[in-house]
C-alpha cells in the first residue's frame, strides 16, 4: 500500500471554542490509483490535504493521525511532519489556477523552482530543458516560448496545466489535487483530468481527488471515500459504492446528483431536485449517536445513541461504512 | 499586441499624459505665483528701493507687460529651457537653478536608497514573524520614526553627530572635487530625510507582504517545499513592493519638498534653500524657473516609477494591473 | 583644521551682484573693497581714511577736488593700468546711468558728485554739486567708489554683474555660487595694503545659527553669531568672543495720522507703556544695550542727552485717560522673524496692561518690505522696523523726510522744520555745527512720540584664537584685505 | 405576445476579443430560456448587455418589445419588471448594510411606505424560508445560501416579470443546488415570471428551461428546444460538451 | 449613541486599540486640561525666562519666561485642532471627488486625475509659501492650503477603490434596482471606501502636524502669541543651547499623539469593518 492515512483528527481553534474538523478519519490509496474524496462543503475534505501536507491555517491543530507514504511513517501530530516530503514525495495541485501561480514571475521561473529541490545539483540549463519537457508532457502548445510568459497571458486551462507540469516535475509518490477544475468548464475539466490521469500513469504514483461533483468521481476514479462532518461515512471502489451504497449518506448524495440523461418532464417547470433536508451539525459540539443522523430518512432510535463502527459493506473487503443498519448482530 | 508593442503603447499614453500634467502645472504655477504680493526691489534694496529703481525692475523682469503676453514668454522659454536672465546677478537663471540641482538630487537619492535599504529589510523582518514581539517593537520603532518630523530629526542628529561626536561635518555640501568631502557632508541630511520614508517603507513592505503571503500561489511554493526564506525574500517580495514603488513615485516630490527644511538646517545649497530664499525676495522668475524644474522631476520620476511598476508586476503594461 | 594657515570664515548672504553701484547686500560691498582699490581707503578698523589709489587729492574748494594716482596699478585679467579715464568712467556711472542709462542702485551715495574732468592720465578733477562730508564716507570710500576699468566694463558689458576685476589688494579666485567664495592676495598689487593670507575662504551659510556650530565644530575660523549664543561662546576653547556696538537701528514706528494714533497723547502713553528694558532682555537676551535715539553712539550727531523712557504705566494710564479714550486696538506689523516676534508679544503684553489690545501681523520679509511701494504703508499702525545705518547721519535721518511719506517714512510724520534741517545738514562741512543740526532734528523726533527706539544692534564674533578679523566700527563691513594672524 | 426579450446581432467587443459576435435570440414570455456555454462564451456579458450594464457596439435588444434606452429614466422604468441575480450572490449584497437597510431600498425606490415593504418581505421571506430575523443582519453573517436567497428575495421585492440568474448554482452542493432549483422552480409555477438560467450546468439547464441555446466565443452555436437540444444535437460543439459532461451514469469508464 | 458605545467596546477589546485610546486619551486630556493645572501660557515674565523644568514652571520656560507647560498643551490642542480638521475636510472631500471620477469615468476621470497630478506635483511646502503669501497667514488659510495638498491622497485612494466596486455586482445590484445614485454614492461606495479611508487619514495626521511644524519653522507659522506644536519645536531649535526640553517635550507630544492616532485608525478600520468586526 502506497500510502495510507490513520485516524486523522483536527482541530480549529476559534474565538467562539474550538470546531472539531476531522475526527478518525483514515484513508488508504494504492499505488497508481485514484481515490475520489467526497463530501458537502465544510465536510472537511481541504483539511485532509493541507494535514498530509502540513499546510494547515496557525489555528489549526492535528491531535491525532499517523501517515505512511512510500513506507516512511510520519506522525502528523508533529508540527511541520511531512515538510521534507513537500515538492520530493508529495505534490498538490490547487483549486483556482488563476491564484495558484505567482503573477509576477513567467512560469519559467516557477517552473524551475520547483526543480532546484527536486534535484539540486543541476544547473540552470538541464531544469529549463526539464520544465519545457514536462510543458510538453501536459501537451501546452510551444513549451519554449511559454517558459517566458506570464501566468495572465494564459487561459485557465493553460495554466492549470502549467500547475500539473509542476506535480510532473517533482514526481511525486502522492499527489493530492484539492478540487482541480472547478474554476474551468466542462471541455477543459475532461481535458484536464485526463492530464492527471496521464500523470499518475506515467510516474505511477497514488492520487487524492477532492471534489464534491460525484460525475467525476464515477467517470475517472478506482476508489472512493465520503466525508461527512469531518467523518468518513464510506469508502470502497467506485463500482462497488456505486452499485450498493452502504450509507444513506453516500445513497441520497447520489440521488441527488443529476445526470444529463435523467428523466425530463414535458412541461419543464414541473421538474424537481432530490435535496438532504437538514444543515450539518455544530462541529464544536458532535452530538451522540451517528453523526448523519439528524438528517437521515432511514434512521432509527439507536441511531441517536450509539455512533456506529466501520462495518463491512457486502462481501467486498474493501468497501466498508459506518451504518448500524449494516451491523450483523 | 505583442508585449513590446504593448510596452511601447503605454510608455507613449504615459509621456503624453506627462507633458499635459507638465503644462497645466506650470499655468497653475504661472497664476499662483503672478498673483503673490511684494515686490523684488523692495526686498533686495529695502529702503534704498527708491520708485524710479522699482520700476526699472519690474521692467527687467518683465513684471510689466500683459499677463497674457507674460504667460506666454514664460511658457515659450520655459519649453526651450531658457528661462532668461536673473535680474540680480545677471546671470541665466537656467544656471543659477543648474547649479544646485546636483546636490538637492544628490541629497533625495541618497535618502531614498537609505530609506529603502533599511526600511525593506525592517519591513520583511516584521513580516516574517507577525504578531510576535520583534515585530511590534519594530512596528514602534517604525512608527516613532514615521512620526518624528523631519525638522526634529535633523535638529538631534545635527547636535548629536556634527556638535556633540563631531564626526561629521556640520554645514554645506563639502567640496566638489572631493568625493569624499561630499560624501561626508551627505550624511546627517540624507539620513534625517530618509528616516521617516525608512519607517514608512517598512510598515508598507510589512503590510503589503503579509497580504502577499496570504495570497494562494505562496502556498502553492508551499507545496513544493520552496523554503520559506525564498518564499519571502524573492517570490512574495517582488510582488509586495508594487504598492511600495508607487509610493515612492510621491515620495520624490515629498523629499524635494522636505528637503527645503534640511537644505536650511545643515545650509546646503539646493533647489529647496533656493526656491524658499527666491520666494522670500519675491524672485518670481528663478521661482517659477525652480518649480518647472521640480514639477518636471516630481513628473519623470513618477513615470520611471510606473516604468518600474511594469517590470515588477507584467500585469500592469498589460493594462490589467 | 587647527594646521589650518588660511582662514575659512562664514558670510550670511550669497554675491549677489558684483557691480559696485548695484550691489544687493555687504558681502558684495566687502569683497569689493578688497578687490577694488577706492581714491581712499578706510583704515583699519576705522571711519578715517587715507590715500589708497589716490597718490594725492587737494582741496581746491568746497565743491572741488584735483586727485592725481599713483602710476603703474594694474587691472587683473590684463586689463592695463588704472588712469584718470578709469575714475571718470566710474563716477560718471553713478551720476549718468549705466550703459542703458539705467539709473544704479547707489547712485544716491554719489548724489553730491556733479561731474569728474580728466585733465591728465592720472590726474582730474571732482566737482561737486553743493559741499558735502557725506560723499566720503558713504560714496568714495565706500564699496560704491571702486575704480572699475573702463575697458574690462565695457568688454564684459552685464557680466560685470559677476565678474569683478580689481586692481587691489586682493582677487576673487572662485565663487561658486549658494556654497562659497575665495579670496586670493593679487600678486600684482603694489600698494600700501598687501593682503595678508594667501586666501580666505567665505563659506555662504545663511544662518547665524548654523554657522555658530560649523564654528563650534572647527570647520570655521570665523563667524558672526546671535546674541543668544553668548554665554556658549564665552566658553569656546581658542576663541576670541568679538562684541561690536552696532550704529543700526530698530524702532517701532507709529503712524501719526492713523485714527486715534493721531493723538499725541495715546502716542505717548504708548511709549511710557512699552518696556523697553524687557524688550532687550527677552528679544536680545539682553546682550545688546538699549537706543535712545536714532544716531548711534560714536556716530556724528549723537544725542547722549536723549530722555530715557523707562516704563511708567501709572503716567501711560494717566496719559490714556486724559485722553478719554478706552479698548484701544491697534496693529502691530514686524517680520516674522524670532527677535521681531518676542519684541511684538513683548509689546503686546505690555499694551495689554493698560488697556490697548494689540493684534500681531507678522509678515515674511517679502511682504513686509513690500510695504514700502505703492502707498502700502499707509494703513500701518504700529510697526517694528529694523534699519541699517552708514556713518553719515544724514543717511539716517533722510528717511523721516516727508518727501519719504508713502515710501519709507512710515510714521508720517510731516515736519517742515526736520527737512529743512535735513537739508542744512547735508550742506554744512563744519563737523560742531552739523552735530548741532542732527541733535536738533533728533529733538524734533522726540517731540512727535512717532518712534520707541530699541536698539543699535549689536555684533558678535568668534574667532579662532590665530586669526584677527577687521571691522569698520559699525561691525558690519569687514576688511579682508586686513585680517590678519593674531 | 411580444417576446420577453429579443436579442438581434448584438456586438460587443473588448479590444481585441470579441465577448458578443452578432447574437440573435428571442425569448418567450413565461417561459424559461437557458444559456449554456464554456467559460468566457459571453454569456455573462449578453446577461449584463440585457440589463443596461453594457452598452452594445452593434445590434438591438428589446424588452417586452421597446428598445432599450440607456437613460436613468428608462433604468428606473426597467428595474420594475426586470431584475437581475448576481453569480455571487454574497458579493451581490453590499457589505456594509444591514439587510434590511437594502430592503427599504426598494421601498424608496418604488415610493411604498416601508411597512408594506415589509410586510411583502415578509410573504417572500416566509416562502423562500429564511427566517424574518435575517434582515437585521450584515450580508457576511449570514451563510452563503441564505445571501443568495436574499438577493433572490430583494430581486421579488421589486415584482419583476423577468428574472435574469447568472449561474445560480455554482459552487453550490448538488443537496443545496437542488433546494435553490426547486425554489425556483416554485416561483415560476406561481408567478409566472419569465426566467432565464444562465449557467454551464448543461444538466440543470435541461430540466428547468424550455429553450436554451449553446454558446461559444460570443455566437450562439446552437438553439433551440431543449428536448431536441440535448437529445439529437446538430453541431459538433454541443456534442462534444455533451459528451465531457461527467455523469454519474457513465459509470466505470475511468 | 450606543453605536459609539458598542464601537468604543469594540476597540476596547484588542490590545493595539486600547493602546491607541489610551495614547489619545492621554493627548486629549493634556490639551483640554493642561491650562488647569499650569499658568497663563502667554503670560510673560522676562526675569524668569529659559528656567529649568521645576515646580513653578513643570516644563520649565522660553526665551519670554511663559511657562512651557501651558504653551504645549495650548499648542497641542491648536494643532490637534487644526489636523483634525484638515483630515477630516479633505479625506470627505477627497473621498467624494475620487468617487464620483472612479464612478464618472471617462473625461471626468481624466481631468480629476490630471488636477491631482498637478497639485501632487508641487512639493507642499513650496505651495504653502505661494498661498500664504498670497492670503495672508492664520488657521484660515493653513486649513486652506492642507487641505488642496491632502485632497488628491484621499481622493487617488477612494478613486481607485470606487473603480473596483464600480464593477463589483452589489453595486451593479443596486443600479438595476434604480436606487438613487446619491444614495449609492452615499450608503454603498462611501462606507466600502471608508476603511483605507480612515487609515490613511490617521496616517496623515501625524503628517499635517509635521507640516504645520515645517511652516512654523520656515516663519509661516501661527501668529504669536498663539503656539502650536510647530512653533515650540522652533523655538526649541533656536534656542536649543539655552534649553532643548521644548523641542523635546513638543516632540514627545507629537509622537505620543500621532502613535495614538495611528493605532487607534487602525483599530478603527477592523472595528467599522463589519467582516473583521464579526470574526470577533
Ligand atoms: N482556518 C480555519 N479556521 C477555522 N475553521 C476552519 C478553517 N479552515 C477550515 N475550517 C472549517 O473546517 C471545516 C472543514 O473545512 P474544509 O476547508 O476542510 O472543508 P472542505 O470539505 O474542503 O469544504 P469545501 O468543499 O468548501 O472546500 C469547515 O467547517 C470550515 O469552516
Ligand atoms: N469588462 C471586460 N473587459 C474586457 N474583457 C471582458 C470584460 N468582460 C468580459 N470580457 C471578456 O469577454 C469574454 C466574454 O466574457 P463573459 O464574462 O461574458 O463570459 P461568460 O460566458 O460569462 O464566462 P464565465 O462562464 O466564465 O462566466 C471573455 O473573453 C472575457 O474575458
Ligand atoms: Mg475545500
Ligand atoms: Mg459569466
Amino acid at each position: 500500500m502506497a500510502i495510507s492515512l490513520r485516524n486523522l483528527s483536527v482541530d480549529y481553534t476559534l474565538p467562539q471554542g474550538t470546531a472539531h474538523a476531522l475526527r478518525g478519519v483514515s484513508l488508504d490509496i494504492q499505488k497508481g490509483e485514484m481515490l475520489g474524496l467526497v463530501g458537502e462543503s465544510g465536510s472537511g475534505k481541504s483539511t485532509v490535504a493541507f494535514a498530509l501536507m502540513g499546510l494547515l491555517a496557525n489555528n489549526a491543530r492535528v491531535t491525532s493521525g499517523t501517515a505512511t507514504i512510500d513506507g516512511r511513517s510520519f506522525d502528523l501530530t508533529k508540527h511541520n511532519a511531512t515538510a521534507a516530503l513537500r515538492g520530493r514525495g508529495m505534490a498538490m495541485i490547487f483549486q483556482d489556477p488563476m491564484l495558484s501561480l505567482n503573477p509576477v514571475f513567467t512560469i519559467g521561473t516557477q517552473l524551475c523552482e520547483v526543480l532546484r529541490r527536486r534535484s539540486p545539483g543541476s544547473d540552470r540549463k538541464t531544469r529549463v530543458e526539464m520544465a519545457e519537457d514536462a510543458l510538453a508532457k501536459v501537451k501546452l502548445s510551444n513549451p519554449g516560448r511559454r517558459m517566458n510568459q506570464y501566468p495572465h497571458e494564459l487561459s485557465g486551462g493553460m495554466r492549470q496545466r502549467v500547475v500539473i507540469a509542476m506535480a510532473l516535475l517533482s514526481e511525486p509518490a502522492l499527489l493530492i489535487a484539492d478540487e482541480p477544475t472547478t474554476a474551468l468548464d466542462v471541455t477543459v475539466e475532461a481535458q484536464i483530468m485526463r492530464e492527471i490521469i496521464g500523470l499518475r500513469d506515467r510516474i505511477g504514483c497514488a492520487v487524492l481527488l477532492i471534489t464534491h461533483s460525484l460525475g467525476l468521481v464515477t467517470e475517472y476514479c478506482d476508489a472512493i471515500s465520503v466525508l461527512y462532518a469531518g467523518e468518513k461515512l464510506e469508502s470502497g471502489t467506485v463500482k462497488e459504492v456505486q452499485r450498493r451504497p452502504g450509507h444513506p449518506y453516500t445513497r441520497m448524495l447520489f440521488d441527488c446528483e443529476v445526470p444529463i440523461d435523467r428523466e425530463r418532464h414535458a412541461d419543464a417547470s414541473q421538474n424537481c431536485f432530490t435535496v438532504i433536508a437538514g444543515d450539518l451539525p455544530d462541529p464544536r459540539q458532535r452530538p451522540p449517536g451517528c453523526i448523519f443522523n439528524g438528517r437521515c430518512d432511514v434512521s432509527f432510535e439507536e441511531c441517536a445513541a450509539v455512533n456506529p463502527g466501520d462495518y463491512p459493506v457486502g462481501n467486498d473487503a474493501g468497501h466498508s461504512a459506518r451504518c448500524l443498519r449494516l451491523q450483523t448482530p | 499586441m505583442t508585449r513590446s508593442q504593448r510596452t511601447v503603447a503605454f510608455i507613449a499614453s504615459r509621456l503624453a499624459s506627462m507633458v499635459l500634467t507638465i503644462a497645466g502645472a506650470t499655468l497653475l504655477l504661472f497664476l499662483m505665483v503672478r498673483l503673490v504680493p511684494g515686490d523684488f526691489a523692495s526686498v533686495m534694496l529695502g529702503p534704498r528701493a527708491t520708485p524710479e529703481l522699482r520700476a526699472q525692475i519690474i521692467h527687467d523682469m518683465g513684471l510689466d507687460r500683459g499677463m497674457l503676453e507674460q504667460l506666454w514668454l514664460f511658457a515659450s522659454r520655459a519649453v526651450t529651457g531658457n528661462f532668461g536672465e536673473d535680474v540680480v546677478s545677471h546671470r541665466p537663471i537656467l544656471d543659477i537653478v543648474l547649479d544646485v540641482i546636483p546636490n538637492t538630487l544628490a541629497l533625495a537619492f541618497s535618502a531614498l536608497t537609505l530609506a529603502l535599504v533599511v526600511g525593506i529589510p525592517i519591513g520583511v523582518i516584521a513580516a516574517l514573524k507577525p504578531g510576535s514581539w520583534l515585530d511590534s517593537g519594530l512596528a514602534l520603532l517604525s512608527i516613532s520614526f514615521i512620526t518624528t518630523p523631519t525638522l526634529v530629526v535633523s535638529v538631534i542628529l545635527f547636535l548629536i553627530f556634527a556638535i556633540g561626536l563631531h564626526w561629521l561635518p556640520v554645514a554645506g555640501a563639502g567640496d566638489p572635487g572631493d568625493v569624499m568631502d561630499r560624501l561626508q557632508h551627505l550624511i546627517l541630511p540624507s539620513v534625517a530625510l530618509a528616516l521617516g520614508w525608512v519607517g514608512y517603507i517598512s510598515r508598507l513592505v510589512r503590510a503589503a507582504l503579509l497580504d502577499t503571503l496570504a495570497e494562494l500561489h505562496v502556498r502553492t511554493l508551499r507545496a513544493y517545499g520552496v523554503s520559506e526564506y525564498r518564499i519571502v525574500g524573492l517570490y512574495a517580495l517582488k510582488l509586495a513592493l508594487v504598492p511600495v514603488v508607487s509610493i515612492l513615485g510621491i515620495g520624490l516630490g515629498d523629499l524635494i519638498g522636505s528637503s527645503v527644511v534640511v537644505e536650511i538646517i545643515f545650509a546646503r545649497s539646493g533647489i529647496g534653500s533656493l526656491i524658499f530664499n527666491s520666494i522670500a525676495q519675491r524672485n518670481y522668475p528663478v521661482v517659477q524657473a525652480c518649480v518647472v524644474f521640480i514639477v518636471a522631476f516630481y513628473i519623470v520620476a513618477n513615470l520611471v516609477v510606473d516604468m518600474i511598476n511594469a517590470l515588477l508586476d507584467p500585469r500592469i503594461a498589460a493594462g490589467r494591473g | 583644521a587647527g594646521a589650518r594657515t588660511n582662514p575659512i570664515i562664514a558670510v550670511d548672504a550669497d554675491i549677489g551682484n558684483l557691480d559696485p553701484g548695484n550691489r544687493v547686500g555687504t558681502t558684495e560691498g566687502n569683497i569689493i573693497r578688497a578687490v577694488c582699490q577706492t581714491l581712499v581707503r578706510f583704515e583699519p578698523g576705522k571711519t578715517s581714511w587715507t590715500n589708497d589709489a589716490a597718490k594725492e587729492i587737494k582741496q581746491i574748494s568746497d565743491t572741488e577736488f584735483d586727485f592725481e594716482l599713483n602710476p603703474g596699478q594694474m587691472f587683473t585679467g590684463g586689463f592695463g593700468e588704472m588712469t584718470a579715464d578709469d575714475v571718470k568712467f566710474t563716477y560718471d556711472r553713478y551720476i549718468n546711468g549705466d550703459k542703458n542709462g539705467k539709473k544704479l542702485a547707489y547712485a544716491d551715495d554719489l548724489e553730491a558728485l556733479k561731474s569728474v574732468e580728466v585733465t591728465g592720465k592720472y590726474t582730474g578733477k571732482l566737482v561737486l554739486k553743493h559741499p558735502s562730508a557725506a560723499l566720503w564716507l558713504i560714496g568714495i570710500c565706500d564699496a560704491s567708489g571702486a575704480i572699475l576699468s573702463k575697458k574690462a566694463a565695457e568688454q564684459l558689458g552685464d557680466k560685470i554683474a559677476t565678474t569683478l576685476i580689481g586692481s587691489g589688494p586682493m582677487v576673487l579666485k572662485e565663487w561658486r555660487p549658494k556654497e562659497q567664495f575665495v579670496l586670493a592676495a593679487n600678486p600684482d598689487y603694489k600698494g600700501a595694503y598687501k593682503a595678508h593670507f594667501d586666501e580666505i575662504t567665505g563659506k555662504i551659510i545663511p544662518e547665524h545659527k548654523t554657522s555658530f556650530l560649523s564654528y563650534q565644530a572647527k570647520e570655521l575660523d570665523f563667524t558672526a553669531f546671535d546674541a543668544d549664543q553668548l554665554a556658549t561662546a564665552k566658553g569656546l576653547p581658542d576663541t576670541k568672543v568679538i562684541d561690536i556696538p552696532g550704529i543700526d537701528y530698530t524702532w517701532i514706528g507709529i503712524n501719526v495720522v492713523k485714527g486715534d494714533l493721531a493723538d499725541i497723547k495715546v502716542r505717548q502713553a504708548i511709549r511710557w507703556a512699552i518696556d523697553v528694558d524687557a524688550i532687550i532682555q527677552g528679544a536680545y537676551s539682553g546682550a545688546t544695550s538699549r537706543a535712545k535715539t536714532l544716531l548711534a553712539p560714536g556716530l556724528l550727531g549723537n544725542w547722549a542727552d536723549a530722555p530715557l523712557y523707562t516704563r511708567d504705566v501709572a503716567k501711560a494710564q494717566a496719559l490714556l485717560a486724559e485722553t478719554g479714550k478706552t479698548g484701544l486696538t491697534f496693529t502691530f506689523t514686524c517680520l516674522n522673524d524670532a527677535t521681531s516676534l518676542a519684541v511684538a508679544q513683548i509689546a503686546q503684553a505690555n499694551l495689554a496692561e493698560v488697556g490697548i489690545t494689540l493684534t500681531i501681523n507678522a509678515m515674511d520679509s517679502g511682504a513686509y518690505w513690500a510695504l514700502g511701494a505703492g502707498d502700502a504703508s499707509k494703513d500701518l499702525e504700529l510697526t517694528l522696523i529694523p534699519y541699517t545705518s552708514k556713518f553719515d547721519p544724514s543717511f539716517q535721518t533722510q528717511w523721516f523726510l516727508a518727501s519719504q511719506i508713502g515710501l519709507w517714512n512710515w510714521q508720517r510724520w510731516n515736519s517742515p522744520e526736520f527737512d529743512k534741517l535735513h537739508q542744512e545738514g547735508l550742506e554744512t562741512l563744519d563737523k560742531a555745527k552739523r552735530e548741532a543740526i542732527y541733535v536738533n532734528m533728533q529733538k524734533l523726533l522726540d517731540e512727535s512720540a512717532s518712534c520707541i527706539w530699541i536698539t543699535h544692534g549689536r555684533n558678535f564674533f568668534v574667532d579662532a584664537a590665530w586669526l584677527k578679523p577687521m571691522f569698520l566700527p559699525n561691525g558690519k563691513d569687514w576688511q579682508f584685505e586686513f585680517f590678519d594672524k593674531a | 405576445m411580444t417576446d420577453a426579450i429579443s436579442i438581434s446581432n448584438a456586438q460587443l467587443r473588448f479590444g481585441e476579443t470579441a465577448a458578443l459576435d452578432g447574437v440573435s435570440l428571442s425569448i418567450p414570455q413565461g417561459t424559461c430560456f437557458g444559456i449554456v456555454g464554456e467559460s468566457g462564451s459571453g454569456k455573462t456579458t449578453l446577461m449584463r448587455a440585457v440589463l443596461g450594464l453594457q452598452k452594445l457596439d452593434q445590434g438591438e435588444i428589446r424588452i417586452l418589445g421597446n428598445p432599450l434606452v440607456h437613460s436613468r429614466a428608462a433604468l428606473k422604468q426597467r428595474a420594475s419588471f426586470i431584475q437581475p441575480i448576481f453569480q455571487d450572490p454574497a458579493a451581490s449584497l453590499s457589505p456594509r448594510s444591514r439587510i434590511s437597510t437594502l430592503m427599504n431600498e426598494v421601498g424608496t425606490v418604488l415610493r411604498e411606505p416601508h411597512a408594506a415593504t415589509h410586510e411583502r418581505l415578509r410573504v417572500i421571506l416566509n416562502r423562500l424560508g429564511l427566517p424574518p430575523g435575517v434582515i437585521d443582519k450584515y450580508p457576511h453573517e449570514i451563510s452563503g445560501g441564505q445571501a443568495r436567497r436574499v438577493a433572490i428575495a430583494r430581486a421579488l421585492l421589486m415584482k419583476p416579470s423577468i428574472l435574469i440568474a447568472d449561474e445560480p448554482t455554482a459552487g453550490l452542493d448538488v443537496s443545496v443546488q437542488g433546494d435553490l432549483l426547486n425554489l425556483l422552480q416554485d416561483i415560476r409555477r406561481s408567478q409566472n415570471i419569465t426566467l432565464i438560467v444562465i449557467s454551464h450546468n448543461l444538466a440543470i439547464v435541461r430540466l428547468i428551461a424550455e429553450n436554451a441555446v449553446v454558446m461559444r466565443a460570443g455566437k450562439v452555436v446552437e438553439g433551440g428546444e431543449v428536448g431536441s437540444l440535448f437529445g439529437a444535437p446538430r453541431e459538433d460543439y454541443t456534442r462534444e460538451l455533451l459528451a465531457a459532461w461527467p455523469s454519474v451514469t457513465h459509470s466505470g469508464a475511468g | 449613541m450606543s453605536g459609539l458605545v458598542v464601537t468604543l467596546k469594540r476597540i476596547c477589546s484588542e490590545r493595539d486599540g486600547r493602546l491607541g485610546l489610551a495614547f489619545t486619551g492621554f493627548i486629549l486630556v493634556f490639551a483640554l486640561f493642561g491650562p488647569l493645572i499650569s499658568p497663563d501660557p502667554n503670560a510673560i515674565d522676562i526675569k524668569a525666562r529659559f528656567a529649568a523644568p521645576g515646580l513653578a514652571h513643570l516644563l520649565g520656560t522660553d526665551n519670554l519666561g511663559r511657562d512651557l507647560l501651558a504653551r504645549t498643551s495650548v499648542g497641542t490642542r491648536y494643532a490637534l485642532t487644526l489636523a483634525v480638521m484638515i483630515v477630516v475636510i479633505s479625506s470627505i472631500l477627497g473621498s467624494l471627488i475620487g468617487i464620483v471620477a472612479g464612478i464618472a469615468g471617462g473625461w471626468v476621470d481624466r481631468a480629476v486625475t490630471a488636477i491631482f497630478d498637478i497639485v501632487n506635483a508641487f512639493p507642499p511646502l513650496i505651495l504653502a509659501f505661494a498661498l500664504i503669501a498670497l492670503y495672508g497667514k492664520g488657521s484660515a488659510t493653513f486649513v486652506l492650503l492642507v487641505t488642496v495638498v491632502f485632497i488628491p491622497q484621499f481622493g487617488r485612494m477612494a478613486r481607485a477603490r470606487a473603480q473596483t466596486l464600480r464593477n463589483l455586482s452589489f453595486i451593479e445590484a443596486e443600479r438595476m434596482l434604480a436606487v438613487h445614485p446619491l444614495t449609492i454614492v452615499f450608503r454603498h461606495y462611501l462606507p466600502n471606501v471608508a476603511g483605507p479611508i480612515i487609515v490613511l487619514a490617521s496616517m496623515n495626521l501625524p503628517v499635517v502636524i509635521a507640516f504645520e511644524a515645517s511652516l512654523s519653522f520656515l516663519g509661516f507659522g501661527v501668529q504669536p502669541p498663539k503656539s502650536s506644536l510647530g512653533t515650540l519645536i522652533k523655538d526649541g531649535f533656536i534656542s536649543i543651547n539655552q534649553s532643548w526640553w521644548p523641542t523635546v517635550a513638543a516632540a514627545l507630544v507629537l509622537a505620543i499623539a500621532t502613535l495614538g492616532a495611528t493605532l487607534l485608525g487602525e483599530a478603527l478600520r477592523r472595528v467599522i469593518d463589519p467582516k473583521t468586526a464579526g470574526a470577533r
